[in-house]
């Protein structure tokens, strides 16, 4: 199976402007999660989010999605504001849009069989009923690689990655066009993790799906990504082409995040000296200005802790929000 | 590592012939298939000392609804010629000091109990999710009003506003209903809110969000079965605690007024006796302890049961 | 920390208020004449009842009867006088039985607190032995047996079987014992219930197994690791408990005839004695909004995380 | 190079209601002086159990070390020591670091503290000398205001900050052996570089012996001399970490290589995955416990437990393919995508 190229002239599904949350924390403090993202999402693409605990990708992926309200900015699908749906637009969107989340355990009512859970989509929106229902239920079974039997069974029976494909269903069975992948591979153990990556990539060349895959472990997003977004504090520091990323880093934490990456080889391991990040990620509620990076970058100017960088585009379809490469073009 | 292997297998070139694992169903679950219920039933029933009080309980229920029905003494019937008669075989619990029936009395008062206790519990329940529910569902501004009025409800003694209560709408068993109720709820708003706030972070409600759900159906078919394991379990505390609280009023003279009896009514009467004829405190008291300790045992079964912790 | 304590100390006397007013209020709306013939007005004449309602303002509006409550009670620190009992002023009575009162329900707080702590460190680090399952039975039997119950059981066995020991009454030390155990019989249970529980999920976490694998000795981490860490919950439940004792004695001053507070307010709530229940409930309130002050101050000592994200941040 | 412990035919059970769990079952192994021994598997394979075996920190019950297991440090089997004999152990011969960082610092002690007290157990250091000992050790594991971070706190601690707490309280006594269990998995990618990278500085400073416990390969590949790999209570194969990723016999190690991407692999091909889940061991299969996942299965495999074969003096494996009757199985293309495997031996 071979998909069609995507090139940066293919059209954008989904294009998100700017976009912020915030969440007001104690009587004083905000917590910048998304403050300023922009990017574009083409049709039929992988789109990775990667970045480090705290740095917002969650939060950016259910904003998106339109779980979250935006505080600022917008999310444009397909010609549609997200944000300003309401009512039954609301609800039509959700057969376009859906999201598969990271715990799998948290993720599946335990009080509901697994058939039901799959239907919960075909339910609410009145798309089958009866034998149609059950027949839809177990095609969607059979899709992820489970069998009819496990229908009428409840989630605590199924193991971890049985559990995400349960999810995945639940998912599928609204024919979405694009899927927020909300870290779901994070919980399990490695073995597991390739089946739900392979089932991913998979489902996108059957159905020609678009995928925003938010995760923290690079070389999964790089894997089965088409483009990735690398972010800190709320911030995309970094958007490019998986590859682009991966051979030519620009943005100093992109490149500390690469080294930091262990490579399973033990040559590779031994020969490449890392770049070590000092300190950690400094808090997202009332940030300081600037670059959100400059307190742990090793060519911190005194404009980086003044002015925050834009996202500019540096070489061809390759982005980097840097005042390293404010003379480049 | 280095051990024999089993030699009663014999090697040959046969078993060497790669079947792989394809014939393998890999995601075969070999437990028979049972609801969250179901389970919970189980290992209920699993627990003796549960079941046992439950047993009990049912015992102790029956007798106070067909007691005087058996022993044949009209509760409030005065017999001058039996006053303080010790329990024998025509008056099995003894009479009092006016003469009337210990066990038909002890029978008829425990109706009161545990009425007393099942209806406030009902209410208080009732009120608790409401409130709880809706504080939890709607947070924000509602949700902080609620938790303020909870808060100052909180902070003045319970008793002290039963007492009040008593004081300002007379004494009788409504009005101890009301008095018990109103003040009892405040927990258990408190616990489902704690428990809606927690569910509603759950990433099966986001999803089911993000599946366009209206909000009564997430509140019925996914907050309210989730809640509901905590709040059986929460009820059959809180019987006996309505059960001790009417006994413990009545016994200062401030619940169930004559002639109308109950557990705490019979024990605060017998307790001048007390020195001169024990039994009389005996019964009630046993009967209240009784009831207590099967409605807390069965609690705790039903905590265990119920605990998500013991699944998987 | 101070901050978080003087914020705590505003919102309790406007609590205090609240209560004041809404008890004052409440008391006053009782239908019917405080004084008049149908009750303590038959054993007076008519001019002493007019003479007496005059002294306590008792003709005026109820507002300015507030007004005058409210004054007398900030300034003077006067709840007023019975109205039974003539010339018994509120503040004597409680005067007098207060601290009968407070050596009870503090003898029974600290034989809650040693019996019920040890039992409770006892069986949770004898998980299912027969130590921990006789506590377990001491606890459902505490939970489940009334106060009324056990000082009965107490005064049969101590007072007629055996007649070692006063079952009525009230005077020197051994006065005390009983009444102090029965009240205190249900704390023991809760206490040891909760205190159980705590060791054994304290004795679960991570940082004991940090501790052992130091080499901690037995009794440094039981007493270093374990308690310190268990005993954070325990302190919570303190200030909901102290209503129990109030409640309890209630019942316990009772039976054993006791001249305490609590028999003073059950009378006087039986009697109509409405001024002396107003003062009595305003006394109880203010004492058990200010305890659960004290227990939170105390939860910022146990318990350093507390003290940090309250103050500093 | 002088063994310093040596692990013989360990098995620990876990009494549960579903009945007896053999999480460990028959492990042997030992660590040579200054070495890092690596622990691989997923969840459940039992190798925490086994790292927690070797300090004797299991609560029992539910767990027991069955009758006959033996682990040898330094001549002295741990499995019949007294709690005395232990308590001397622990911390100064052999210390431990456990996963989260957030749940094993005890909240209610200053850090300072929680670090003076094993020197003040097995050095016999007085308050103030073990505070003092204790900053310099906070200096040492590269925390900065050591003296200030002494007295504060663990919630006071970022994550990464607490995990350098826990390995000075663990080197504070200067032992022989680190148990690292799982030290990362609960970091960010960066911060899990500044604490191996910790780790691995330390070790050969002080030449401690670490037996690194993780279900993460790439972790492993830089700092491991050896690697085992467990799979259901038992050691699969094991060999020095050359030997594991350039030449590894095991079906189920290969598996594990395979379904990690490199960021060398071609994006989007499908990655290896492992059909199935890890037998319940309640009631373990007879024969070998990943023959119903392996690609490989023969009958034999499912009869009798394979015994281990030598491959090399450090290289072992216990597999039924390994045997003389068995047809020749190469080692599976993407594996040799470096060119650097020299084949088979």
């Amino acid at each position: 199976m071979e998909q069609a190229k995507i090139t940066a002239e293919t059209k954008d599904l989904i294009q998100v402007k700017n976009l912020k949350k915030y969440f007001k924390v104690g009587r004083k403090s905000i917590l910048k999660a998304v403050d300023g993202v922009s990017f574009n999402i083409r049709k039929g693409e992988t789109i990775g989010l990667v970045g480090e605990s705290g740095c917002g990708k969650t939060t950016c992926g259910r904003t998106v999605m339109g779980l979250y309200s935006a505080t600022g900015g917008e999310v444009v699908f397909d010609g549609i504001n997200v944000h300003k749906l309401k009512g039954k637009e609301k609800k039509d969107f959700t057969r376009r849009a859906q999201i598969i989340f990271q715990d799998p355990y948290a993720s599946l009512n335990p009080r509901m069989t697994v058939g039901d859970i799959i239907a919960s989509g075909i339910d609410i929106h009145n798309l089958y009923t009866g034998k149609e229902r059950m027949d839809r239920i177990y095609e969607l079974l059979n899709l992820v690689g489970l069998n009819k039997e496990h229908a009428s069974r409840f989630p605590h029976e199924f193991s971890g990655g049985q559990r995400q494909r349960i999810g995945i269903a639940r998912a599928l069975a609204m024919e979405p066009e694009f899927i927020v992948c909300d870290e779901p591979i994070s919980a399990l153990d490695v073995s597991i993790q390739a089946q739900i990556v392979n089932l991913l990539i998979r489902l996108q060349y059957e159905y020609g799906l678009t995928y925003l895959f938010i995760a923290h472990d690079l070389s999964m997003v790089k894997h089965i990504s088409d483009r990735v977004g690398v972010m800190y504090l709320g911030h995309i520091v970094e958007l490019t082409s998986s590859d682009g990323l991966y051979k030519k880093p620009l943005h100093p934490y992109t490149q500390a995040l690469l080294s930091a990456i262990p490579e399973p080889d033990p040559n590779t391991a031994r020969s490449t000296k890392r770049i070590e990040l000092e300190g950690e990620v400094p808090s997202p509620i009332n940030p300081k200005s600037g670059c959100r990076f400059a307190s742990r970058c090793r060519y911190a100017k005194p404009e980086c802790y003044e002015i925050t960088p834009e996202l500019k585009e540096i070489e061809n379809d390759h982005f980097t929000a840097c005042h390293l490469f404010n003379d480049v073009k | 590592m280095t051990g024999n292997i089993n030699s009663s297998i014999e090697l040959n070139q046969e078993k060497f012939r790669i079947v792989g694992c394809e014939n393998l169903d890999a995601e075969k679950i070999n437990r028979k298939s049972i609801t969250f219920w179901q389970d919970v039933w189980r290992r209920f029933k699993s627990n003796k000392v549960a079941v046992g009080a439950a047993l009990l309980l049912l015992i102790i229920t029956l007798l106070c609804i067909f007691g005087p029905y058996i022993s044949g003494y009209e509760y409030e019937v005065i017999d001058k010629n039996n006053r303080n008669v010790s329990p024998n075989t025509t008056y099995w619990f003894g009479t009092d000091d006016m003469g009337r029936d210990l066990f038909s009395r002890v029978c008829i008062g425990g109706r009161i109990s545990i009425i007393i206790g099942i209806v406030c519990t009902f209410i208080m329940i009732t009120i608790g999710i409401l409130i709880g529910g809706i504080a939890g569902y709607f947070g924000g501004l509602i949700d902080d009003i609620l938790m303020r009025i909870i808060e100052i409800i909180g902070s003045i003694p319970r008793l002290i506003i039963i007492i009040l209560i008593q004081i300002l709408l007379g004494r009788g068993i409504f009005q101890l209903v009301f008095a018990l109720t109103i003040v009892s709820w405040t927990a258990t708003a408190r616990l489902v809110r704690g428990q809606i706030l927690q569910l509603k972070e759950m990433e099966f409600i986001l999803a089911e969000h993000s599946l366009g759900a209206s909000p009564s159906r997430i509140i019925f078919k996914h907050l309210i079965p989730n809640v509901l394991g905590v709040i059986i379990v929460r009820m059959t505390f809180a019987v006996p605690e309505f059960i001790f609280e009417e006994a413990f009023l009545s016994f200062v003279g401030l619940g169930i007024q004559p002639p109308q009896t109950s557990w705490g009514a019979l024990a605060a009467t017998a307790q001048g006796n007390l020195m001169f004829y024990p039994y009389q405190l005996f019964f009630p008291c046993l009967f209240i302890s009784l009831t207590m300790l099967s409605f807390n045992l069965m609690g705790d079964g039903l905590n265990d049961a119920l605990d998500p912790k013991l699944r998987q | 920390m101070c901050r978080f304590i003087f914020k705590r100390i505003g919102y309790a006397l406007l609590t205090t208020f609240i209560i004041i007013t809404l008890t004052f209020f409440l008391i006053h709306s009782i239908p019917g004449d405080p004084i008049s013939p149908q009750n303590l007005g038959k054993y007076l004449p008519e001019d002493a009842v007019k003479a007496f309602k005059e002294k306590h303002g008792l003709d005026k509006p109820l507002i300015v009867q507030y007004g005058m409550f409210l004054k007398r009670l900030i300034l003077e620190g006067d709840f007023g006088d019975s109205l039974i009992y003539i010339g018994r002023s509120v503040n004597k009575t409680i005067k007098e039985c207060a601290p009968t009162s407070a050596i009870i329900g503090g003898q029974a707080i600290i034989i809650e607190l040693i019996l019920g702590l040890l039992m409770g460190i006892v069986a949770g680090f004898n998980r299912g032995k027969w130590i921990d399952q006789v506590a377990m039975v001491v606890v459902i039997l505490g939970i489940c047996v009334p106060s009324f119950v056990v000082a009965s059981l107490l005064q049969y066995i101590f007072g007629v079987k055996f007649n070692i020991l006063p079952i009525y009454g009230w005077g020197g030390f051994k006065e005390t014992i009983l009444p102090s155990i029965a009240l205190s019989f249900f704390g023991i249970a809760m206490f040891g219930k909760y205190m159980r529980n705590s060791v054994l999920s304290v004795v679960g976490e991570d940082y004991i197994l940090t501790a052992k694998a130091k080499g901690v000795s037995k009794t440094n981490l039981i007493i270093k690791h374990v308690l310190r860490n268990a005993i954070i919950p325990i302190v919570t439940l303190f200030g909901p408990h102290l209503m129990f004792i109030f409640a309890g004695s209630f019942v316990i001053e009772r039976i054993f005839a006791v001249p305490g507070l609590g028999k003073y307010y059950v009378d006087s709530v039986a009697n109509s004695d409405y001024t002396m229940v107003l003062g009595l409930t305003i006394l109880y309130s203010v004492l058990f909004i200010f305890s659960l002050i004290l227990v939170d101050i105390l939860y910022g000592i146990v318990d350093p995380r507390i003290r940090i994200t309250k103050g500093d941040r | 190079m002088q063994k310093i412990l040596e692990v013989k035919d360990l098995r620990v059970s876990f009494h549960t209601y579903a009945g007896e769990c053999q999480a460990v079952r028959g492990v042997s192994f030992h660590v040579n002086e200054g070495e890092t021994l690596a622990v691989v598997g997923e969840s459940g394979c039992g190798k925490t159990v086994t790292s927690k075996a070797i300090m004797k920190l299991l609560p029992e019950p539910p767990s027991e070390i069955k009758e006959g297991s033996v682990i040898l440090f330094k001549d002295k089997n741990i499995v019949n020591m007294k709690e005395k004999e232990l308590r001397l152990l622990r911390g100064s011969e052999i210390s431990m670091i456990f996963q989260d960082p957030m749940t094993s610092l005890n909240p209610t002690s200053k850090t300072g503290k929680q670090i003076a007290e094993g020197l003040m157990i097995h050095r016999g250091m007085n308050k103030k000398q073990a505070f003092e000992e204790a900053v310099k050790m906070l200096e040492t594991v590269k925390i900065p205001n050591a003296r200030k971070r002494a007295n504060q706190y663990p919630h006071e601690f970022s994550g990464g900050m607490r995990q350098r707490a826990m390995i000075a309280i663990a080197l504070a006594c200067n032992p022989s052996i680190l148990i690292a269990d799982e030290p990362t998995t609960a970091l960010d990618v960066t911060i899990q570089a500044q604490i191996m990278d910790l780790i691995k500085e330390l070790q050969k400073k002080l030449g401690t012996a670490v037996i690194l416990v993780t279900h993460d390969l790439g972790v492993v590949a830089d700092v491991a001399d050896r690697i085992q790999v467990m799979y259901a209570g038992k050691i699969v194969e094991r060999g020095t970490t050359d030997e594991i990723f350039y030449n590894p016999k095991h079906p189920y190690t290969w598996a594990l290589l395979r379904s990690v991407p490199k960021l060398s692999t071609k994006n989007k091909s499908e990655l290896y995955s492992l059909k199935g889940t890890p037998p319940d061991l309640v009631s373990p299969p007879v024969g070998c416990p990943f023959a119903p996942r392996c690609e490989y299965c023969m009958e034999i495999c499912e009869e009798a437990m394979p015994y281990a074969t030598e491959i090399t003096s450090t290289h072992e494996v216990s597999c039924w393919l390994q045997h003389p009757m068995a047809p020749k199985v190469e080692v599976p293309n993407e594996l040799m995508v470096g060119g650097e495997i020299n084949g088979a031996s």
